[in-house]
């Protein structure tokens, strides 16, 4: 049962493409209204850090060719929107002449792995965590534990990962500082190295981990206690029903809703923790790109690795807002 | 007949739930002792706080936190379960002793189809060999409470509010139980749809010969249903009469009040008020706990609680004022 | 059935006053540490380099000494001082960002909730767009342009954090536009800014306090990104940036441990002191919580 | 000259129509019309089953929705085309008490506020001790005393003390008329007569009229003096109360009555009816009779032509809309 109606489907489908398009227009507007010529601020700190740049005049053309600074303001906009629409984001400043597509994708698959093994893992760690802590019959040990284990929510995922590191890797040397995988090995379908791209990302992904599952514990244990008063709750102990089928299938499984929607809201800042991590760990992520692209002040990788960034997040929103329809029957009853 | 020659489906026994307030504790049903007969209706009526719904839910062991079962014991068909353990008494619930919640509420799982969740309940109780006969059972069910068989694919939020009565009902006498307790079961429903459904409640209730307990504030649907009243007032049973004796005869002030208090379609009177002073639950006075609204209250009222008395008909009554001649003898 | 509130007050619940006990002392504390100690010496070269804390030693066997008990950095910088410049500066950001927020929501989430149409549409998109836009990406963009100062950071990360109380105050709104109580306020001749005001929105307090809070600790988060990714403000040593020049300078592989980690510290206190009266707020405005715990 | 009167009042909701985008027109309350004389004052009961409009016309009343078409009138005045100060003195003329005593006072609050808000904007009393005297004076018909109840919160008082408060509310603003929705159906049956009786007391001694809504016919039959049946949307039935439920005229209204459970285990329910679940009928473009589907008497008229309401005998003020009494 359920379905998606074709209003809902649409609707999600505007809020997607209004996301994108809201965010790129930020990106645009933003530095024109502050005082002061972007370029000139670019090239005056490239100056200031390098003291001087080979090719300056060149980086300078190709700014002002490519953002076409003597064309009117609204010009620019709609060339702006269109080299975005075709996912033409530039070539790299700092590694001329590749083109920032070609950076960002090489990072992405390493951020998009990183980031849907962590997320599986907080939101199943959490919402068990939760769901246990609200459930009667969960041994009190079991409980205490679980709170014990919470010590690190809400902390900044790059904190913990500057912890970890201080802990496993400098003092303990049980886990490599950085990278995402051992240097010099080659990337293949091999058993040796994927084993080291595991040993590696198990500092990033506990980082996040570690900082993100409590918060889905905390609401979860919440809308589990809101369940348990419902109704159908007491009627489901009324049928005699064993506690732990009660538990998963009438419980959990209504508690679950709203945390899904929560998931959907949380995204952008899932994947701002990520990006973060990955910069402690100079991963090869997209965090990685964006920290070695600060330094060197590529502000085309800049702008294009965050604009791949809001359409990740856009897109995981899409999904998880097409998902949910399947798994909450009442989603169409809106209409009635 | 004579109280010994009848089955007894139910029996309880000095019931108490409590509810813990930082205050001190609230005596919701203090100590209530009453039977229910083999394929008997009993009513229990009163109004809202009067304990009998939390008096169902502590026969069911169903009281919420921060409520408690605070004593007293329940037998059901000869067998006391007051000392069953958790998982011994999930086994009996539907199977002897079954709900049929007030549907309009929130009582099915939103997220499970009407089908699913009358199978899980055969498949629990029944183990998996019920299985091959399931689809036959449910369509039988829905037949039997008078919805058409598509209902069982349908999701509770697709059900208008008779509907999901039914399927309550449905889901209550699945297991053929000793003993149904229909709470409010009909109270939230529009009149028509509400006769409708007492209706298909009461042949059901005939035809399984099943006993059943109905709680409820409306006097003429008890009127309508039940074989016997049982009158509670703060926690305390008052009264307990077969039907017709009872409106015909209320012998407790209060049963007087709640039966003058019913609006007739028949003919206009004058209205009739009653003073609605209550007592602080926490802190009942002593002696009968009705003083404070009676109108007849002596000096004895006020320092000793009335003595549960055998009247003649099968009334029973716990109040000061009654006098000795309609006592059945001892 | 029976139910009664409790009389117990649900303000004085234990996450609630441990998280506010917490913040306060970190408040006061830094503010009284101003009154005592020189604070100027947060500025580059106003001290020996790279000192441990006092009672300690680093690599290189130099001791702690008393004038600077927390240590040093590697480019002069007093420890203690720069705790106490660091912690409030970074603490206001969260302050600045989520009030703004705040007040960007109670003005949108009551004026779409009460007056509907399409000024309700348009605030509803935006909202549910812009819950969906990461923060930090744009901000990464924009900050790489222009270095902007705390105040202008914390302004520029606002405009991330009114989606919260927009969607749930609008959401409120419309339920309680159909209450009761708000339909006795209009029979009782009180003027829309009354209904608003005095019947809606104290009925807001515990929801708009754990959102005040709680989109405290986001922007709080979303400074430290951006701090230590190396953009956050050039003159102001808030406790991210801090960390930056720490990492910058491999201060955990020189076992500086007081440059980064004291910092570090410090944002784990803010923020468990965040969560917890944010948890304690979620008691007050739920009682199911209260009574299961 | 008429107080308060209502002309072919009509409410439409848009709704979606689901895949094919097709919007159709939901029919709360189709051309309701009524009259409430100024002298004497009365009970006007406005009675039918959930969805059947009737609390589409308190909202209508008391402003918190805005007609489709059709048009109220107070003192001759339409009230869509008064002035900010006609439109107060409406408010303060037409007042209401709720069906759910508890959600009307804001759990911020102590009782008093619902009695000084109403002081405060409708400048009932000059100072403190006259506004207080109003108040006390208000309780007093009700039965209750200030001391009582003003200082404490809601959630510290009993359903019917909190519903007497309301109705001393609207006693102490002095209103011409009171729309009363379901004001007893979440108060026990013993309180109810305390709060009807108010009700009687404040027609009589104040001259003050009740719109008195309601799903419940036997309170109506008590204390009301006219009725209107709603069914879906449309009335079919009106006339003097007693007149009506003693001779009800419409199919309908005879189910209804006849459902109405008998406090007499005597009295007995009769036969097992069977009525097809209630459809959707309140289209704006549905043709035809709305109790068509439910009826047993209908006949191939009902299906095509819609009944109008009109006299059950010429004259008389007992009027049915069924084709049965063409």
């Amino acid at each position: 049962m359920g379905g998606l109606t074709i209003q809902y489907v649409l609707r999600r489908f505007g809020i997607f493409l209004m996301t994108i398009w809201l965010a790129s227009t930020v990106i645009f507007v933003i530095p024109r209204l502050a005082p002061g010529d972007p370029i000139q601020a670019m090239v005056s700190r490239m100056t200031q850090s390098a003291g001087y740049v080979e090719n300056s005049e060149k980086i300078v053309e190709g700014w002002k060719e490519r953002f076409g600074l003597n064309d009117p303001l609204h010009v620019q906009y709609v060339r702006y929107i269109k080299n975005l629409a075709s996912l033409d984001l530039g070539v790299s400043l700092a590694m001329f002449p590749t083109t920032v597509k070609e950076v960002v994708g090489r990072a992405m698959p390493w951020s998009i792995g990183l980031m849907s093994i962590s997320l599986v893992l907080y939101f199943f760690i959490g919402n068990l965590f939760g769901a246990l802590l609200a459930w009667k019959r969960t041994p009190s040990l079991a409980k205490i534990a679980i709170s014990i284990s919470m010590i690190f929510t809400s902390i900044p995922g790059i904190l913990c990962a500057i912890i970890l590191i201080y802990l496993f890797a400098f003092n303990l040397d049980w886990f490599p500082f950085t990278g995402s995988f051992e240097r010099g090995m080659q990337p293949a379908f091999t058993w040796e190295f994927i084993s080291s791209v595991i040993y590696y990302g198990i500092l990033p992904a506990l980082s996040v981990v570690l900082v993100t599952f409590g918060f889905w514990t905390i609401g979860m244990r919440g809308m589990m206690v809101t369940v348990e008063g419902e109704d159908y709750m007491i009627f489901g102990q009324a049928k005699g029903l064993k506690p732990f089928y009660l538990l998963y299938r009438y419980q959990v499984r209504n508690a679950i809703l709203p945390q899904i929607t929560a998931l959907a809201f949380s995204i952008g800042s899932i994947v701002a923790g990520q990006i973060l991590v990955e910069a402690a760990f100079a991963y090869r992520g997209m965090g990685g790109v964006i920290v070695a692209a600060i330094k060197d002040i590529d502000y085309t990788v800049i702008q294009g690795t965050s604009f791949i960034l809001i359409l990740i997040t856009a897109t995981s929103v899409l999904i998880l807002d097409l998902i949910y329809p399947l798994i909450d029957p009442r989603i169409t009853f809106q209409k009635n | 007949m004579s109280e010994s020659s009848v089955q007894k489906t139910l029996q309880v026994r000095d019931l108490k739930v409590y509810y813990d307030t930082p205050t001190g504790d609230i005596k919701a049903v203090d100590g209530i002792s009453f039977d229910v007969h083999k394929g008997e209706c009993l009513g229990i009526v009163g109004e809202s706080g009067c304990g009998k719904s939390t008096a169902a839910y502590g026969i069911l062991r169903l009281v919420q936190h921060p409520g408690k079962v605070a004593g007293g014991t329940v037998e059901v068909d000869g067998s006391n379960v007051s000392n069953f353990s958790e998982e011994e008494f999930r086994k009996i619930r539907a199977t002897k002793l079954a709900l049929i919640p007030q549907g309009a509420m929130n009582s099915l799982n939103p997220t499970m189809s009407i089908g699913a969740q009358i199978r899980d309940l055969i498949l629990t109780h029944s183990g998996s060999s019920a299985r091959a006969q399931l689809k036959e059972r449910i369509d039988g069910l829905l037949r039997k409470v008078g919805l058409p068989l598509r209902v069982a694919t349908m999701f509770p939020h697709e059900l208008s509010g008779g509907m999901k009565q039914r399927v309550c009902i449905a889901i209550g006498i699945a297991l053929n139980p000793s003993l149904v307790i229909a709470d409010e079961s009909t109270s939230a429903l529009d009149v028509v749809v509400q006769r409708i459904v007492a209706q298909t409640l009461k042949n059901v209730q005939r035809e399984m010969g099943v006993s059943m307990i109905m709680i409820g504030h409306d006097m003429g649907l008890m009127a309508q249903m039940v074989d016997r009243i049982a009158v509670m007032y703060a926690g305390k049973m008052v009264e307990i009469s077969p039907t017709r004796e009872f409106f015909n005869n209320p012998r407790h002030p209060y049963s007087k009040v709640l039966i003058e208090a019913i609006p007739s379609l028949k003919e206009r009177k004058p209205l009739k008020l009653v003073e609605g002073i209550t007592h602080d639950p926490r802190n009942p006075p002593p002696g009968c706990i009705y003083q404070l609204r009676c109108p007849f209250a002596e000096d004895v009222c006020r320092s000793k609680p009335p003595v549960w008395q055998q009247l003649k008909k099968s009334h029973q009554v716990a109040c000061h004022l009654i006098k000795d001649e309609d006592h059945v003898a001892a | 059935m029976l139910k009664r509130k409790s009389i117990s007050n649900p303000w004085l619940n234990t996450p609630l006053i441990c998280g506010v006990l917490v913040i306060g002392i970190i408040l006061t504390g830094t503010l009284v540490g101003h009154l005592y100690w020189d604070t100027e010496m947060a500025a580059t070269r106003s001290a020996p380099l790279n000192l441990p804390p006092y009672g300690f030693e680093n690599m290189r066997k130099q001791e702690g000494v008393i004038e600077h008990p927390l240590g040093t950095t590697n480019s002069g910088r007093d420890m203690l001082s720069v705790m106490l410049v660091g912690t409030p500066a970074t603490m206001s950001i969260g302050f600045i960002a989520a009030g703004i927020g705040m007040l960007v929501g109670i003005i949108l989430g009551f004026s779409a909730g009460f007056y509907g149409g399409w000024w309700d549409d348009l605030v509803r998109l935006l909202a549910d767009t812009t819950t969906t836009i990461p923060a930090l990406a744009v901000l990464i963009v924009v900050q790489s342009l222009f270095r902007v100062e705390v105040n202008t950071m914390a302004a520029l990360i606002a405009l991330f954090y009114w989606p919260g109380p927009t969607r749930y105050i609008r959401a409120q709104v419309l339920t309680m536009r159909e209450s009761g109580y708000v339909k006795m306020a209009k029979l009782s001749g009180a003027p829309e800014r009354d209904i608003m005001f005095k019947e809606m929105l104290p009925n807001l307090i515990p929801y708009l306090a754990a959102s005040f809070i709680g989109n405290t600790s986001g922007a709080i988060l979303t400074a430290i990104g951006l701090e230590v990714l190396g953009l956050g403000p050039t003159r102001m040593p808030t406790l991210g940036v801090t960390i930056y020049f720490a990492l910058e300078a491999a201060a955990i592989l020189r076992d500086m441990w007081w440059w980064w980690g004291l910092p570090t510290l410090m944002l784990i206190l803010i923020f468990m002191g965040l969560l917890m009266i944010n948890v304690g707020l979620d008691e007050v405005s739920n009682p199911r919580l209260r009574k299961a715990s | 000259m008429s107080l308060l009167e209502i002309e072919n009042a009509t409410k439409l909701y848009p709704i979606s129509g689901g895949l094919l985008g097709k919007e159709k027109q939901l029919c709360a309350l189709n051309q309701f019309s009524m009259n409430l004389e100024a002298e004497p004052a009365s009970i006007t009961t406005i009675a039918g089953e959930s969805g059947s409009g009737k609390s589409t016309i308190a909202n209508l009343v008391l402003g918190f929705t805005s007609l489709s078409s059709g048009s109220i009138r107070f003192r001759g005045k339409d009230v869509n085309k008064m002035s900010s100060a006609e439109l107060f003195d409406y408010r303060k003329n037409v007042q209401a008490v709720f069906q759910d005593p508890f959600g009307v006072y804001n759990p911020f609050y102590r009782i008093h506020h619902i009695f000084k808000m109403a002081i405060k904007h409708f400048k009932l009393a000059t100072n403190k001790q006259e506004g207080r005297d109003l108040i006390e004076e208000a309780l007093n018909v009700v039965g209750l005393r200030g001391e009582e109840v003003l200082e404490k919160f809601p959630h510290q008082l009993s359903g019917g003390q909190r519903q007497r408060m309301m109705m001393a509310r609207a006693y102490m603003i002095r209103p011409r008329v009171i729309v009363a929705d379901e004001p007893v159906s979440m108060v026990d049956a013993s309180l109810r007569a305390a709060i009807l009786d108010v009700m009687l007391k404040m027609r009589d001694q104040q001259g003050i009229s009740f719109l008195y809504i309601t799903h419940d016919l036997s309170t109506a039959y008590q204390i009301g003096d006219r009725i209107f049946i709603l069914y879906q949307g449309n009335v079919v039935e009106s006339g003097d109360t007693v007149a009506v439920i003693d001779q009800p005229k419409h199919p309908y209204v005879q189910l209804l009555i006849d459902s109405v459970p008998a406090p007499d285990p005597d009295e007995n329910w009769g036969e097992q009816i069977d009525v097809p679940d209630e459809e959707e009928t309140r289209f704006s473009d549905a043709i035809g009779c709305r109790y068509l589907g439910r009826c047993p008497q209908k006949t191939d008229l009902c299906a095509s032509k819609a009944p109008i309401l009109k006299p059950f005998s010429s004259g008389s003020p007992h009027q049915v809309s069924c084709h049965l009494y063409d």
